[in-house]
């Protein structure tokens, strides 16, 4: 056998090589175990009734927006007893992956599919496919295409949220008399629903603010630090920019940061999506007088609530309201169940929320 | 009789069809449910794109190259056919311009390949984020959808029991591989990923089969592009986005040499029965996305370090 | 008298051209003053200080792995897991420091930090280098399975609650320059120090231009192999601990896409995929052109319809920069 | 005469296997400080095996080397070297990205501080000095790859020479250099010598083993089979221990055809240029005819061949073949208007070694054998079978790869893929360089009998007696300009050596 040169320099890196892979390996076996609200199945205590399984799909799974959606979810479903909870999704936020998913569940036969679909279009004829199995299918959090889904668990429309984050804006701007440049910092350029929300977004802005000017749309590839580079770099280019929109969850504490070590706090203003934890020590510090969501334990929680029903076929189409536990009564407007308003996170009332 | 016997043993084909049918027996236990013909039939609807990209890529990676713009080419390809649909030319008219599209893109790698003698992997790095720049740019990152019926039932329909795309798969896969072992352009591609200069000495066309190749590649891409416009009735810049990871693992996995020479096509189709296999088998079962990226990981390092001791094993026996 | 000091101009003109031809970075050189000119002409702003600095700060961590990226390139091998590995190291470092969790004091979580960077390193390094596997396979499949392991490790939720301590690896500065741009000169003068002014910088080199006449020679081509893949995993624990502090979210998609930045900006940089060739100031070059590109397309304000054009740009500026090198090395002969 | 005390280098009962092969079995032999011993033997009878003991790259399965009545631990390339025990190997060993100092010091810097800083100015200077004790001027900041074949040598004998060497290994170092280069190495050969420095001296040319060595061992199929003194032991003896058998040395005596000359020329080159390389070659080859070149490593030589080939460009003058001129040509259009190229170096150029034996054969005329079901299977097994016998290339298998081959079967199989097509011209650069003496003869044999059967051969090679026996007319290049042209008989030695020199004189004043 050939042997290698042993010399000293081999001998310290045989010893650095096994403590270094000591250390690595207690790393990676000490991360805290899997919360329930990613484990598969939740035991019913009540064996007698049939069991319904519903699929609970997010954009992207890994983001605490949907995670805490999960929470919500995994709640109802432990209230309800005779439901089986399976919650995943692509990791990388893939379409393409999530109709793969959509596809396997209705293989397996699942009762109830809810999704939140990246690009409504792509998982279009996934949907559709499941429905003539008969599988119960629901969309969350975004729409999907009209005819490819039962209901739609409706927290805000795509239009609702980009009002509101104009809305708010100009309001943190200091009313819709303040001239002020803007620009939308947001998540891949191809990512269907922030598409949606910035078309939304402009036209009304031209309907309703003339003062705003959006001046730049540019894409942070769901990478903080592309968002922190890109709001850096905008703020310099156009020095009269006065307020960032970040529309995603990963843009928004991005631009926040960029705006805070700029030493712009109270010049320029950032407002978006996202959950209250991510944004809380910028409210505090007053880079970001306010945060746009709504409750997304609660959407979860409803949108079990609202699979579980449709299985049982306690709800039917053309039903004017539902009856939502907890929630207690939510309205249905057509083939739409709604939540409730967006809320605005401040300073005032950011301390209510965890998640 | 011994040494032939073990020879069988250590072809990375032997090897892989001992995981597959370990991988299998293991479903059978875990959840035979997944292996209904039914079930298996509609699944394979996910792996024929990547594997009509592997076909070329297989030839690619036998001549010690790479090409990492098939993800890319497939997205310019799908905006081509897209736009050109908006813009109300027929459907044929679009598939048409779309193959000649990646065409092109795959030509224009093999010509800075072969002519200018860049390093593969350099050039097809630039033009993977070229080519998606390029789609993302003349799309304005905007979707395209609502094609006719027509075509969308190119994605959907099946024929004697399997998809269209796996027709198309095996219509490939036969002519390829009728060509590589029954034609001298086969003997060629293994002798070029051997030894280049002396292929170019032998009179063989090293630059004319190289930019082939790639070309070769451009036109599957753009095909696979269109199969999974139609799939899913969407053209969009993000289209293969990664999938020539996916490519490279399968045909790695598959007993191909990353520095040429060695493989077979065989193994690349066993490599990607296997990693489709593990792929959905991981996702149907444990349900948690994040499991397929550590075993698939895992899996294309263990068994290529398998391949490698059992070659290792055979050479000093 | 006159004729003789001419022709010593000239020779000394001539020599210098040769130099400059010889030396890959200098291309590239001029490229980004050329670009830098245009745009400050165009948008004087690029010019201010605080925008340099910026630019500084943003390269600083793609600066730092690449000078461990390039001598892996060198010694003939290539690492595409370091994206992966970030994500991995930002999420452990995250779980060690965060109040809500495992609560570590800020400088031991650092030194597991940098020790889980150079045994992962260590990881890669041993299957190639020991076990033989091929490089781009080994990291090809760590890069996959690391982000797996990254979602593990953060389950779904974000660490908000990073120490002030560690928020200062990140945002402060010492001698009103931050600390990320002293750690980058600080690699930088190591890795100067080990390529020229130390016998293990020389054998990597030495390994990458002629495998078979090192092992002739005596050199441990495994250990070499080793450390440079250890050496690129402590060099992306570093760049971790300097960049991601920068934020105040460690989320799970840290470091997705490094991996292909860093090889370009090497690549780029006219570091040979074959092995033995690469310098420093081209991998320099390399990154200050990439991390520049995207600055210049914002500040050349070239409207909504150029942000869908911004990454074909960036790709043609990758190709034209790689297509005139060779085009120069190949007309140099 | 020898000195007792003299220290030497015992080398006992060696022995190494390689799954089932024996390189070397119970090897014993000893090297005295201040002697030049040779080691001659076929290929594959063990010298490589040996050399790379004795330098440490490979560890034996049995037997013991002692330097000066200590043991040394083998397998260690430091602690031969650390001993001062060094081989230079055949192919010069050099980093071609590094230049001169880091090639002299790689593995062996000059530092302190624990390896922590180099010291670059001691370990300049010292290369310095080395490279004058050779005798070389080079520039030490140019990248070794950028240098001439013969400089590069220099490098690798530089390498060995400036650790204090005590016993130095020469594995057919003269095997890429001219004859003037040659010369130079053996003067400083002896002057090593005369220093005290013991020298094993493996070389397949047995006029400079007779020139150099006291002693000289022949190994084959890995034993030993004598070691005696240079002065009782002729050339034909030696060539029969080597072989085994006896070997008739083939020359041409007599050109087959007088007249050949008068024969049809297959190839005219005219007025071809290309800077720096070559200027204004003017040549013509006959069918039948043998046409030697001669000169310098570097001359032009090889890159005339190329041109011819269609592997490189030309930038002006013009080739005619068979009369009619070739335009924008390629190896292919090259190899279908019937010329043929043994390229100068097998391994890289000739041969894709993992392939197999008949693929490497068949490897041009591939297309032939395409049908409309196919490749021709069974045809191409027919063909590269009476290749096989008729160059009587040794192997089991026409499946077997070729990387399983000797040297000389190597050779034999790049010169058997053109054969069958019957090209009329073969251009055959170094065709017998690092190919054993029975092999050789072969080869020379081939060569004669292709140019009896009407194709023009043009014959570069850098030993003298292969082109004076083998040549028709013999081209001397030097310095890219063709220097001579000499009939057969007006040729010897020293007119070619004459000839190729670059002479200053030569040059306008």
């Amino acid at each position: 056998m050939k042997k290698s040169n042993p010399r000293k320099m081999h001998h310290r890196f045989v010893v650095l090589s096994l403590l270094a892979g000591i250390t690595f390996i207690f790393t990676a076996c000490s991360p805290t175990p899997p919360s329930d609200a990613s484990s598969t199945q939740l035991v019913s205590k009540d064996n007698n009734k049939k069991k319904i399984t519903i699929c609970l799909i997010p954009k992207k799974k890994g983001l605490p927006y949907f995670t805490s959606c999960a929470e919500g979810a995994e709640e109802a479903a432990m209230e309800l007893g005779n439901v089986e909870l399976i919650y995943d999704g692509p990791t990388d936020g893939s379409p393409e992956k999530q109709a793969s998913m959509i596809e396997q569940y209705t293989l397996k036969g699942v009762d109830v599919i809810a999704v939140s679909p990246n690009d409504p279009n792509v998982v279009a004829p996934a949907l559709r496919k499941a429905r003539a199995r008969g599988i119960h299918v629901l969309s969350w959090d975004a729409d999907a295409i009209q005819d490819s889904r039962d209901f739609f668990v409706n927290q805000a429309t795509a239009e609702a949220i980009a009002h509101g984050m104009v809305d708010t804006m100009v309001k943190d701007l200091g009313g819709p008399k303040t001239k002020a440049d803007v620009a939308i910092v947001t998540a891949y350029l191809t990512a269907a629903n922030q598409n949606v929300w910035i078309e939304h977004m402009k036209t009304h802005i031209d309907q309703q603010y003339p003062h705003l000017n959006l001046v730049a749309i540019k894409p942070s590839d769901e990478d903080q630090k592309l968002a922190f580079k890109v709001t850096q770099d905008l703020m310099k280019a156009y020095p009269d920019i006065k307020g960032f929109f970040g529309i995603s969850s990963v843009s928004f504490p991005g631009a926040a940061e960029a705006v805070k070590q700029a030493g712009k706090t109270g010049q320029v203003m950032v407002t978006g999506l996202a959950t209250p934890n991510s944004m809380r020590s910028y409210v505090e510090g007053g880079t970001v007088k306010s945060v746009v969501l709504w409750n997304t334990a609660e959407l979860g929680y409803l949108t079990i609530k609202v699979g579980e029903a449709l299985a049982t076929g306690k709800l039917k189409q053309g039903d004017t309201s539902f009856d939502a536990g907890k929630l207690g009564k939510k309205k249905i407007a057509g083939d739409q169940v709604l939540l409730g308003d967006i809320l605005v996170f401040t300073k005032d009332n950011i301390h209510q929320y965890d998640f | 009789m011994k040494a032939i016997f073990l020879r069988i043993l250590s072809l990375p084909e032997t090897f892989l069809s001992c995981l597959i049918i370990t991988l299998f027996a293991l479903i059978s236990q875990l959840d035979p449910s997944f292996l209904q013909w039914e079930v298996q039939r509609s699944l394979s609807s996910h792996i024929w794109e990547l594997a009509i990209i592997a076909i070329p890529m297989t030839l690619i990676i036998l001549t010690a190259g790479i090409d990492l713009s098939v993800g890319s080419i497939m997205s310019l390809s799908a905006i081509t056919a897209g736009m050109l649909f908006q813009a109300g030319s027929s459907m044929p008219l679009a598939c048409g311009a779309a193959l000649l599209t990646g065409t092109i893109g795959g030509f224009l790698n093999g010509f800075f390949i072969a002519r200018m003698r860049v390093h593969p992997l350099i050039i097809t790095l630039a033009t993977m984020a070229t080519y998606r720049g390029i789609a993302e740019g003349i799309s304005q990152a905007k979707p395209v959808s609502g094609f006719p019926a027509g075509f969308t039932r190119l994605g959907q329909d099946e024929w004697l029991n399997l998809p269209f795309a796996a027709w198309l798969f095996l219509i490939m896969f036969v002519s390829v591989f009728w060509v590589i072992h029954r034609r001298a352009l086969g003997l060629h591609v293994y002798a070029i990923g051997n030894n280049d200069t002396a292929s170019r000495f032998s009179g063989i066309h090293v630059d004319r089969i190289l930019i082939g190749l790639y070309t070769f590649s451009g036109f599957a891409s753009a095909l696979a592009a269109l199969l999974f416009v139609a799939r899913r009735n969407t053209a969009k810049a993000d289209i293969g986005m990664g999938i020539e990871l996916g490519v490279i693992t399968a045909v790695v996995i598959g007993g191909v040499s990353i520095f040429g020479g060695r493989g077979t096509l065989v193994g690349t189709c066993l490599g990607l029965l296997l990693i489709h296999e593990t792929r959905e088998f991981v996702s149907w079962h444990w349900n948690r996305d994040e499991f397929i990226l550590i075993v698939l990981g895992l899996l294309l390092i263990v068994s290529v370090v398998f391949q490698k001791l059992l070659r290792h094993k055979q050479n000093s026996s | 008298m006159n004729h003789t000091d001419d022709t010593r101009k000239t020779s000394g003109w001539l020599r210098m051209i040769t130099y400059l031809l010889r030396h890959r970075a200098i291309g590239l050189f001029l490229f980004i003053g050329l670009l830098t000119t245009v745009v400050s002409w165009i948008n004087p702003a690029f010019l201010s200080g605080q925008n340099l600095r910026d630019i500084a700060v943003q390269a600083a961590p793609i600066c730092i792995i690449s000078c461990g990226v390039m001598l892996v390139l060198v010694a003939g091998e290539i690492d595409i897991s370091v994206g992966s590995m970030m994500g991995v190291l930002a999420a452990s470092m995250g779980i060690m420091v965060s109040a809500s969790r495992a609560q570590l004091p800020p400088h031991v979580a650092i030194a597991l930090t940098l020790l889980i960077g150079i045994g992962m390193g260590l990881f890669n390094g041993l299957l190639v280098a020991y076990v033989g596997v091929p490089s781009i396979i080994v990291t090809l499949g760590m890069l996959t399975a690391l982000r797996g392991l990254t979602e593990i490790i953060m389950n779904g939720a974000w660490i908000t609650d990073l120490p002030d301590e560690i928020r200062f690896l990140g945002t402060g500065t010492i001698l009103s320059i931050p600390l990320s741009l002293w750690t980058t000169a600080c690699v930088l003068a190591v890795t100067i120090w080990l390529i020229h002014r130390t016998p293990i910088g020389r054998r990597i080199y030495a390994t990458g231009s002629n495998p078979q006449a090192a092992q002739l020679a005596g050199l441990s081509i495994k250990s070499i192999k080793l450390f440079v893949f250890a050496w690129t995993g402590l060099l992306t624990a570093v760049a971790t601990l300097v960049s991601v502090p920068q934020l105040s979210v460690v989320d799970s998609g840290i470091g997705i896409g490094t991996e292909l930045l860093v090889v370009t900006c090497v690549v780029v940089g006219g570091t040979s995929v074959n092995g033995g060739v690469g310098t420093l100031s081209g991998v320099l070059c390399g990154v200050a052109l990439m991390t520049m590109i995207s600055t210049v397309l914002i500040f050349l304000k070239l409207g909504e319809h150029a942000t869908y054009w911004s990454r074909a740009i960036q790709g043609l500026f990758i190709l034209g920069a790689i297509l005139a090198d060779h085009w120069i090395s190949n007309h140099k002969k | 005469m020898r000195d007792p005390d003299m220290p030497s280098l015992n080398i006992q009962n060696l022995s190494k296997s390689y799954g089932g092969t024996h390189a070397l079995r119970n090897v014993s032999l000893k090297i005295h400080a201040g002697d030049i011993h040779a080691l001659c033997g076929e290929n594959g009878a063990g010298k490589s095996t040996l050399i790379k003991i004795l330098s440490g790259v490979e560890t034996p399965d049995q037997g013991l080397v002692q330097w000066n009545g200590s043991h040394l631990s083998l397998g260690k390339v430091h602690e031969m070297e650390s001993k001062g025990i060094v081989a230079v190997h055949q192919e010069p060993v050099v980093f071609p990205d590094l230049n001169i100092v880091d090639n002299l010091y790689a593995g062996r810097e000059l530092s302190s501080g624990m390896g922590t800083w180099l010291n670059t100015a001691s370990m300049k200077q010292q290369t310095r000095d080395i490279l004058d004790s050779l005798g070389e001027d080079l520039p030490l900041n140019q990248p070794v790859g950028e240098m001439a074949l013969a400089q590069r040598q220099m490098v690798s004998i530089a390498r060995a020479l400036f650790n204090q060497c005590r016993i130095l290994i020469l594995d057919e170092p003269t095997a890429s250099l001219t004859t003037r280069e040659s010369d130079a190495l053996f003067k400083t050969v002896i002057s090593l010598k005369k220093q005290g420095v013991g020298i094993l001296y493996v070389s397949h040319r047995l006029e400079e083993v007779f020139q150099l060595a006291e002693w000289i061992s022949v190994l084959r199929d890995g034993i030993l089979v004598s070691t005696q003194s240079s002065k009782d032991l002729s050339e034909d003896a030696l060539i029969q221990q080597m072989v085994g058998r006896k070997v008739a040395y083939p020359s041409r005596q007599q050109p087959v055809n007088t007249d050949i000359t008068k024969n049809k020329p297959v190839l005219e080159l005219k007025a071809l240029s290309r800077t720096p390389a070559y200027d204004d070659i003017h040549l013509k080859i006959h069918a039948g005819e043998i046409l030697g070149m001669s000169g310098l490593v570097g001359a032009g030589r090889s890159e005339i061949a190329r041109a011819i080939f269609g592997i490189d460009e030309f930038d002006t003058g013009e080739i005619l073949f068979n009369g009619k001129k070739f335009q924008n040509h390629s190896i292919r259009k090259a190899i279908d208007l019937g010329i043929a190229m043994v390229p100068e170096d097998r391994q890289r150029q000739g041969l894709a070694l993992p392939l197999s034996v008949e693929t490497n054969l068949l490897l041009p005329s591939l297309n032939a054998f395409q049908g409309m079901t196919g490749l021709d299977r069974s045809q191409m097994r027919s063909i590269s079978g009476q290749l096989i016998s008729k160059l009587g290339i040794k192997t089991g298998s026409p499946d077997n790869p070729a990387s399983a081959l000797s040297g000389g079967n190597q050779q034999k199989i790049v010169l058997g893929k053109w054969i069958h097509q019957n090209p009329s011209l073969f251009i055959l650069d170094e065709p017998t360089r690092g190919v054993d003496v029975g092999a050789k003869s072969e080869v020379h044999r081939m060569i004669i009998e292709l140019a009896k059967q009407g194709s023009a051969v043009l014959l570069i090679s850098s030993e003298l007696p292969e082109i004076l026996s083998l040549s028709d007319r013999i081209l001397v290049i030097a310095k890219g300009h063709v220097s001579g042209e000499l009939a057969r008989e007006e040729a010897n030695q020293e007119t070619l050596l004459k000839l190729s020199l670059p002479e200053e004189a030569k040059q306008s004043p």
